[in-house]
């Protein structure tokens, strides 16, 4: 039998990571039909994939994360393979938060590969050397000095992409710092009306609204790797990115801690934004294509695949017991944050990347961040927007 | 047609006629079977009268299914409160109030008439000026309209890269010519939140002007060769003759080209995607990816279907009288 | 070879618009029939509803005796020769002429026989491997009714066959089809609005106007005794001349009263010739008098005119306005009851423009109209 | 109907290299740079090296042009799991493309025949109506159609992707076809008729024969339009029967990767080199098909 | 108002096509020529070269002695009419007629009071407004003469304005151009494949073939005495009839000889109207000669026809293979000399197929012609 996947991981290091789950699938004894689907973080993968469960001939499994397992649970496509996940004790394994973003109707239905920390801040280390910044800045007031600096320098202070997921990467980073966990959990993921409008959201948006003033004017549209070559080739001090971001400086040649710096965006430092990518399982006809289903769940929790996958892909295991040898400085602080963060509470889910809410509403918050990235708009007009934007449905 | 005169022909004939009269060759040439044929005629009467709507039928009935029955079914959808899969509960007109309530909406829809607008009449006008040009017994003129006409062939997924990066000031124009040394020389509309949607018109009408060319072009080689002698000796120099006379003439051409412009405007989908994806911020957002987005990623498809709707209802508005007008102009004889 | 009847024939297009109000024609087997009458009078849609591509709306249609009106096309044993002559423009002359016979699954040898015999007839075994493209008018036409010949079909139809031609070859290839018709003694049906072919080709002549047939009858008849007006005004070219006047006692006669120039004369009606009985009614009221060209000329050429025993024609002296010398004659304009008339006289009578000249009215051949009906009165 | 290609009447004293004519070359070869620009774009960033471009300027000459990126977007790029190039993507997309094109002009063909030399009572009408089909916009379609697929099962397969091309190809392709058939003179097909030719063999030895011009008008704008088409490659072609345009897809877009732009634009001027060609060599066809007739109103 | 002079005009096209060969036409003030001839003869070049459409490959062309080869058409005072009319056809007939005034800056009362008056004179005020699409055949033709006359050129240029008209709208305009020509008095340039037109419109004919003036003369002077077979056969309809024979001694004079149905007749050469002198060189040699269809005819015309005195014509009998009755004549064929023969007979002479009747040879208008060389010999 075959396992069908749609997946939107197509190109150079991510593709190659992904041929290591269809080995061990392989040498579990089933073929792999690759369906993948890239552009625009997996919009066309979607679309895709709704056809096809409407055509009846679903994939096996589907990259999908976040609450999204939630709403595809709800139309009752999903397989159930609690008996691979109690067979590879995946409870144990996983975080609590991750697990329950597998389960839904505490029934496992889908697989996770990685987990991705997104409130990264990448440096330049010699960009920072000469404007004489020494440290990396442990919060905002800290980093509008340090930009200063790096301005006066002449480089660029922020290499920036100016897309919508680029924009909300940075903002929830921002609301993040400015608010600490509780505010970014209220608001962010409970869509408390009171903690959108509040003084802390817009003092987030003041500070995006600050931030702003540090990107060049260019970088509307531009691909967070052109931005991430920015940071390699000097030309710019800082970037707000997830853990792929080292992908980039890897194939650049470049050395973590020398070359390049990376740490928790300003006042972070004590928190895990998460992006975890998964596979979700849909329901298949026939017995043959199940055994398949659950070979690949298998696989994918497998922790050598597990090791040799994030090592490509930058991001960390999703799971305990994956041996962290060969793993660089910045992925090891990830390790350790996720670590501490799963038990002091302070991780939470990407807004920016879907994990914390549904996708109405984080499309409708997206739309508000990027308007006001790009326009004049006022942080309190901002406000008044994100509050409408929370009752998107 | 030329009546080419052949008296030599037509005389040799006569003899042969007269001749044939003389030696008394039987009149009759042929006896094909007649009564044959005679017995199925009742059937082949109405074999000439069904086939054609037979023939036609699979079409006919492929679209009311196929375009008819799924703009009823889109219909019916945004009257739901459809989400991420249909939902066929009947909902009313929420859907729509939703939609109005979206800014990003408004600037879709105010985007699709800059854009639309702009597009079409700079199509018609590069399209009909390079007709025009290249009419003038161009030495070159094949490989010209090969250049023309080729990004045409291309997809914008191709192509989108290469304008994306012509048209962003770090990266192309604007860089060249500073660094050739013109450091005043700006174009930044790609990443200029109000501008952005013209950079779509440039590379919008970079593909699609070429294809209005050769249809200008196929109009203008139908212009009758004396109306344009007879402008020329009444005085009229050859700019009054296009402008006068020739180009109003192409008003056929000028329908087609407007009913193929319009069908490109209100479906560019990949030309946005790839040049600015709706960017920066959504200021460039167009209804079609506005639908596709929120139909299909941000799982609200009851509001897609909505936003569908109206794109529809605005091709129908722009096009019926088009259309009319077109049928009516034609038949009084333009 | 098939007679042909139309009975009462209707003809009410989808639209609406009633295109032939009740057409009623009947030929024999072998006649040639003539449909004239000026464009958009319903002529070609007479032919077409024969030929089964119209639908009668009302009526019958009679092949040989049989009702054709729901017989298609190809089983009614006709062919057509169109205007535009409608060669298959891919395929050779040889397979246009073979074309019908393959569809009626002639053998192959049989139809290169036909082919043969009927390229050999119309003298083009020449031009059978050429395109139509390649053909000029002239060679166009004669292909187009090569393929009618060798279908050997009982009923010939044929609709303006000759007015893509210019003037010379016109005049040959109407020769050509008469004579063909002579030799094959089939049954026509020709659509012209050509009066000189109506005239020289036909058996029969119908004219008509708006869907109605005017006057059926042989050729001569309708030239010497035309119904109406319209029909007298229609055929003859150059056209009847129709003089509005009165008519006036004279000499125990009648005559009609003339004015040209600046003078007026009256015109003696011959009542040898024409039936006076049935104009006394007309005494002193307005009256149209029609007469042709050729009965209106110089001198020479009245003395010469084949007139009855004993009848002369009135001359009377006439300012002439324009001259047309077409070589055997020459026509004349002059400006009489105010029209312009029509003369014509011999090319040698010195009908010079703006000079007076003696015209001879032949009255014997005349015919009255009455202003009002337009029918002939007498 | 021979195709006859009338030059406007320039008469000849207006030629000579007059102040206008010298204009008209600079304006025409003007466009010409406009239309060139993003082809010498994609064509000199695909013999460069990802070092010179990311140092250098995108509109400078290549300073070592090598074909690396050509030969690795053919063969060796990845596009998914695979990393097999383009190759095989593009012989799906042809799969799907010519069955479409020939299909979906023949039917339109054949519709444009009965449209214009067949009209029954509300041919009209129908003929308006199937002209909505060229607006609907084709998102709107996806999930319906993805059900119906489903239903015949066809779903994933490049039958099924010829299948909606077809479909939504036909409203086009009868446009074109009815337009030119209306110039074929009705008395052609009433001479078949009286020869004793039915409706099929009218078309098939009178109507089709005539319709090269009009055919490669039509082939040229469908197999532009299948070829280059991504969104239904995307959501009915499924894993097996991907087009070119979505495997050029998956190269070209990384979400977390590193992106080699020589090899992306290789891959475009490869992805576009049918369409390219097709242009290329039957444009001239086009121009004269649309003279033929594809244009009037 | 202007004289035309065309001196040794040639043509070259571009691709190397020598289309006329040494032109050389005159014609003076208020003059009305007319080019005749074959399809692709090259009329249509000379009269666009006239025109200034075409370049003038060599020689001169001069209107009112000015030399006008480079001279734009816009600035040459001419106005042309078309064979398509070559109406704007986005424009209303009012703004067809205006067009041209409006370019040369006319004043828009004067073009008001312009157009009303053509408009008037031409009898289409009611069609002012109309598109052309909106006319009949005639109706354009007529504005598309508006158009030309609302110029008042010097100098106006007719490519075939009528033949795309039928035969009877063709005799209307045909003298209603004529009439124009006569009040306008302006210098008409006229081209037309039709010999009728060619003879009665014009004040001087030529008459082309391949680019070169077969003859040039007036119309009466080229139908009598044309200069060779093409001329010859060319001009005049029905055609002349070319009879190909031998000349023999007959009575002290020279005799035709007559091959007709199976017998052989002599037709003796009447030597006071043509010259014998020049014939005797041609005894008992192939000849070829030239009668027109109205000097072979019945006796009843014979007999009225104005032949010169003491001339009697020699009656043959002939078998009468088919008749056309036009009306005011019938042409009759007969096989003659291996031809067949065109005769013009009395419509009640009783020609009838397959009868035999006597036709009378009037050759004291035939013309000899040299069957080598095709030119006339006396
Ligand atoms: N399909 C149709 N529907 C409605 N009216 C039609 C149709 N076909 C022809 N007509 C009208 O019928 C009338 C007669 O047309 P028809 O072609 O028979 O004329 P005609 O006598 O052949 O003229 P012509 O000499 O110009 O060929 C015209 O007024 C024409 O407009
Ligand atoms: N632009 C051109 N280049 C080359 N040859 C040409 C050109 N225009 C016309 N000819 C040729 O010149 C010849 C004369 O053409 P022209 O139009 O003068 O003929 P015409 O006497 O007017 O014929 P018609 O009676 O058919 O109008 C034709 O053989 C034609 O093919
Ligand atoms: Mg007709
Ligand atoms: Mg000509």
């Amino acid at each position: 039998a075959e396992v069908e996947v749609l997946h939107y991981w197509t190109s150079g290091g991510e593709a190659k990571s992904a041929g290591q789950l269809k080995e061990i699938v392989k040498e579990a004894g089933y073929g792999w039909k690759d369906f993948a689907v890239a552009g625009g973080g997996g919009e066309n993968a979607m679309t895709a994939l709704k056809a096809r469960v409407i055509a009846g001939s679903a994939p096996t499994a589907a990259q999908i994360k976040g609450p999204s397992i939630q709403e595809w649970g709800k139309e009752g496509v999903l397989a159930n393979i609690d008996e691979a996940a109690i067979a590879g004790k995946w409870d144990e394994a996983l975080p609590k938060v991750v697990s329950n973003i597998m389960k839904y109707q505490g029934h496992y239905v889908a697989a996770p590969v990685n987990v991705h920390r997104v409130n990264w801040m990448w440096a330049n280390a010699e960009v920072l050397k000469k404007a004489g910044v020494n440290t990396m800045p442990a919060n905002w007031d800290a980093f509008f000095d340090a930009a200063e600096k790096i301005k006066k320098s002449g480089a660029l202070v922020i290499a920036h992409g100016g897309q919508p997921w680029q924009d909300a990467t940075v903002f929830e980073s921002v609301a993040l710092g400015i608010g600490g966990v509780d505010f970014y959990k209220k608001a962010l993921v409970q869509l408390d009306p009171a903690s959108l409008t509040g003084p802390t959201m817009i003092k987030t948006f003041e500070t995006l609204a600050k931030i702003k003033t540090y990107i060049d004017k260019d970088a509307a549209g531009r691909d967070w790797n052109l931005a991430t070559a920015m940071v390699i080739n000097g030309k710019a001090g800082f970037q707000f990115m997830g853990d792929w971001a080292k992908g980039e400086f890897a194939a650049a040649g470049k050395v973590p801690g020398k070359d390049y710096l990376c740490a928790a965006a300003p006042g972070t430092d004590k928190a895990f934004t998460f992006n975890i990518d998964s596979f979700v399982m849909f329901a298949q006809k026939d017995a043959d294509a199940k055994k398949g289903q659950l070979a690949l769940a298998n696989a994918i929790m497998n922790p050598k695949f597990q090791a040799i996958f994030n090592l490509n892909k930058g991001s960390i295991p999703v799971r305990t017991g994956v041996p962290k040898t060969r793993f660089d400085d910045c992925a090891l602080k990830s390790m350790d944050d996720l670590d501490s963060t799963s038990k002091n509470g302070g991780l939470v889910p990407s807004f920016a990347h879907g994990m914390a809410i549904d996708s109405a509403k984080a499309g409708a918050f997206q739309d508000v961040i990027a308007k006001f990235m790009n326009s004049s708009m006022t942080p309190q007009a901002a406000v008044q927007a994100l509050a409408k934007a929370a009752k998107a449905k | 047609m030329s009546a080419i005169r052949n008296t030599n022909d037509a005389s040799k004939a006569n003899k042969v006629l007269h001749a044939t009269r003389a030696t008394g060759v039987a009149p009759s040439l042929a006896t094909p079977g007649k009564n044959k044929t005679a017995q199925f005629s009742a059937l082949a009467a109405l074999a000439d009268i069904w086939l054609p709507r037979l023939v036609l039928s699979p079409t006919i009935i492929a679209s009311l299914i196929f375009v008819y029955g799924f703009i009823g079914l889109t219909a019916y959808l945004s009257l739901t409160e459809s989400r991420m899969m249909p939902n066929y509960e009947f909902a009313g007109f929420s859907q729509y109030a939703a939609l109005f309530e979206i800014d990003r909406w408004w600037v879709a829809a105010a985007n699709l008439g800059i854009f639309g607008g702009l597009f079409i009449l700079f199509c018609l006008i590069t399209g009909l000026l390079m007709a025009v040009l290249l009419d003038q017994k161009i030495r070159a003129e094949g490989a010209l309209r090969a250049i023309y006409l080729y990004p045409m062939a291309l997809s914008f997924i191709v192509t989108g890269a290469a304008w994306k990066w012509i048209l962003n000031p770090g990266l192309g124009l604007e860089k060249l010519m500073h660094d050739w040394g013109y450091k005043n020389f700006s174009f930044d509309w790609l990443v200029d939140s109000d501008m952005a949607i013209y950079t779509v018109v440039i590379a919008g009408v970079w593909q699609s002007s070429g294809f209005v060319m050769a249809l200008f072009l196929a109009g203008l080689r139908g212009v009758d060769d004396s109306i344009i002698k007879a402008a020329m000796v009444d005085g009229a120099s050859l700019p009054t003759i296009y402008r006068r006379i020739v180009i109003p003439s192409l008003r056929p051409v000028f329908f087609s080209v407007l009913l193929i412009l319009a069908h490109i405007a209100i479906k560019s989908f990949d030309l946005v995607m790839a040049l600015t994806a709706g960017g920066p911020g959504t200021s460039s957002d167009v209804p079609a990816i506005f639908m596709y987005q929120f139909s299909f990623t941000r799982g609200q498809l009851g509001l897609g279907a909505a936003s569908a709707m109206m794109m529809l209802a605005t091709v129908l508005a722009v096009l019926v009288p088009l259309m009319y007008m077109e049928t009516k102009g034609a038949a009084h004889g333009r | 070879m098939a007679s042909l009847s139309i009975r009462n024939v209707r003809k009410v297009y989808p639209n609406g618009a009633e295109i032939l109000k009740g057409i009623d024609l009947e030929i024999e087997d072998g006649q040639f029939l003539i449909l004239v009458g000026g464009s958009g009078c319903g002529k070609s849609t007479l032919l077409n509803m024969i030929a089964g591509l119209e639908t009668v709306s009302e009526g019958q249609i009679l092949i040989g005796n049989q009702c054709v009106n729901n017989v298609p096309p190809k089983s009614r044993d006709i062919a057509m020769v169109f205007q535009s002559y409608a060669l298959y423009p891919t395929m050779t002359v040889r397979e246009n002429i073979s074309f019908g016979l393959g569809i009626r699954k002639v053998p192959k040898e049989e139809q290169e026989q036909i082919v043969s015999r009927v390229a050999e007839t119309l003298q083009m075994t020449h031009l059978l491997d050429r395109k139509p493209a390649q053909l000029s008018g002239g060679q166009r036409q004669r292909v187009a009714m090569g393929r009618a010949i060798a279908r050997d079909p009982a009923l010939f139809l044929f609709d303006e066959p000759l007015s893509n031609l210019d003037a010379k070859l016109r005049v040959e290839m109407r020769a050509e089809i008469k004579l063909m018709h002579q030799r094959l003694g089939t049954t026509i049906v020709y659509v012209t609005h050509d009066q000189i072919e109506a005239m020289t080709l036909g058996d029969k002549i119908a004219v008509m106007k708006d869907g109605v047939v005017q006057q059926f009858g042989s050729p001569q008849e309708i030239y010497d005794t035309p119904n109406n007006l319209f029909v007298a005004g229609f055929i003859g070219s150059p056209s009847m001349n129709f003089l509005r006047g009165k008519l006036v006692q004279h000499n125990n006669g009648l005559a009609f009263t003339l004015l040209h120039a600046d003078r007026s004369t009256l015109l003696p009606i011959p009542a040898e010739f024409i039936d006076v009985a049935k104009l006394t009614a007309w005494q002193d009221r307005d009256i149209i008098l029609g007469i042709r060209p050729e009965h209106v000329t110089d001198a020479v050429s009245a003395r010469c005119a084949e007139t009855p025993e004993g009848y002369h024609p009135s001359a009377v002296d006439c300012m002439i306005e324009l001259t047309e010398p077409t070589g055997p004659d020459t026509i004349a304009f002059t400006w009489i009851n105010g029209i312009r008339a029509t003369c014509r006289t011999h090319p040698r009578s010195e009908a010079a423009p703006g000079q007076r000249m003696a015209l001879a009215f032949d009255l014997s051949k005349a015919v009255l109209f009455d202003p009002e009906t337009e029918l002939r009165i007498s | 109907m021979a195709a006859k290609l009338p030059t406007l009447a320039t008469p000849s004293f207006v030629q000579g290299l007059t102040l206008g004519r010298v204009l008209i070359y600079v304006l025409l070869i003007l466009c010409a740079f406009y239309y060139l620009a993003p082809l010498y774009v994609m064509l000199t960033t695909s013999v460069k090296s990802l070092e010179e471009i990311r140092s250098g300027n995108l509109l400078s000459i290549p300073l070592n042009p090598s074909t690396y990126a050509w030969s690795k977007a053919w063969g060796t790029a990845c596009t998914g799991v695979t990393c097999e190039g383009l190759a095989p993507y593009f012989w799906n997309s042809l799969k799907m493309a010519v069955p479409a094109v020939i299909i979906s002009s023949l039917i339109g063909s054949i519709n444009g025949y009965v449209l214009a030399h067949w009209k029954f009572r509300g041919s009209h009408i129908v003929f308006t109506a199937l002209m909505v089909g060229c607006f609907i916009p084709f998102q709107v379609v996806i999930l319906p159609m993805a059900r119906v697929l489903g239903m015949l099962n066809l779903a994933n397969t490049t039958s099924g992707l010829i299948l909606v091309h077809i479909i939504y190809g036909m409203a086009f392709t009868t446009l074109f076809f009815r337009n030119y058939y209306v110039s074929v003179p009705e008395e052609l097909v009433n001479a078949a008729r009286i020869d004793g030719a039915g409706f099929f063999t009218i078309y098939r030895r009178i109507i089709f024969p005539l319709s090269l011009p009009i055919f490669m008008v039509c082939f040229i704008w469908q197999f532009t339009q299948i070829w280059n088409d991504f969104l239904f490659g995307v959501v009915f072609g499924g894993s097996d029967a991907q087009p070119v345009t979505v495997a050029l897809n998956n190269l070209v877009n990384t979400s977390t990767g590193v992106t080699e732009y020589n090899v992306n634009m290789a891959s475009a001027i490869i992805a576009a080199l049918p369409t390219l060609g097709l242009y290329l060599v039957a444009g001239k066809y086009f121009v004269r098909g649309l003279t033929a007739g594809a244009v009037k109103g």
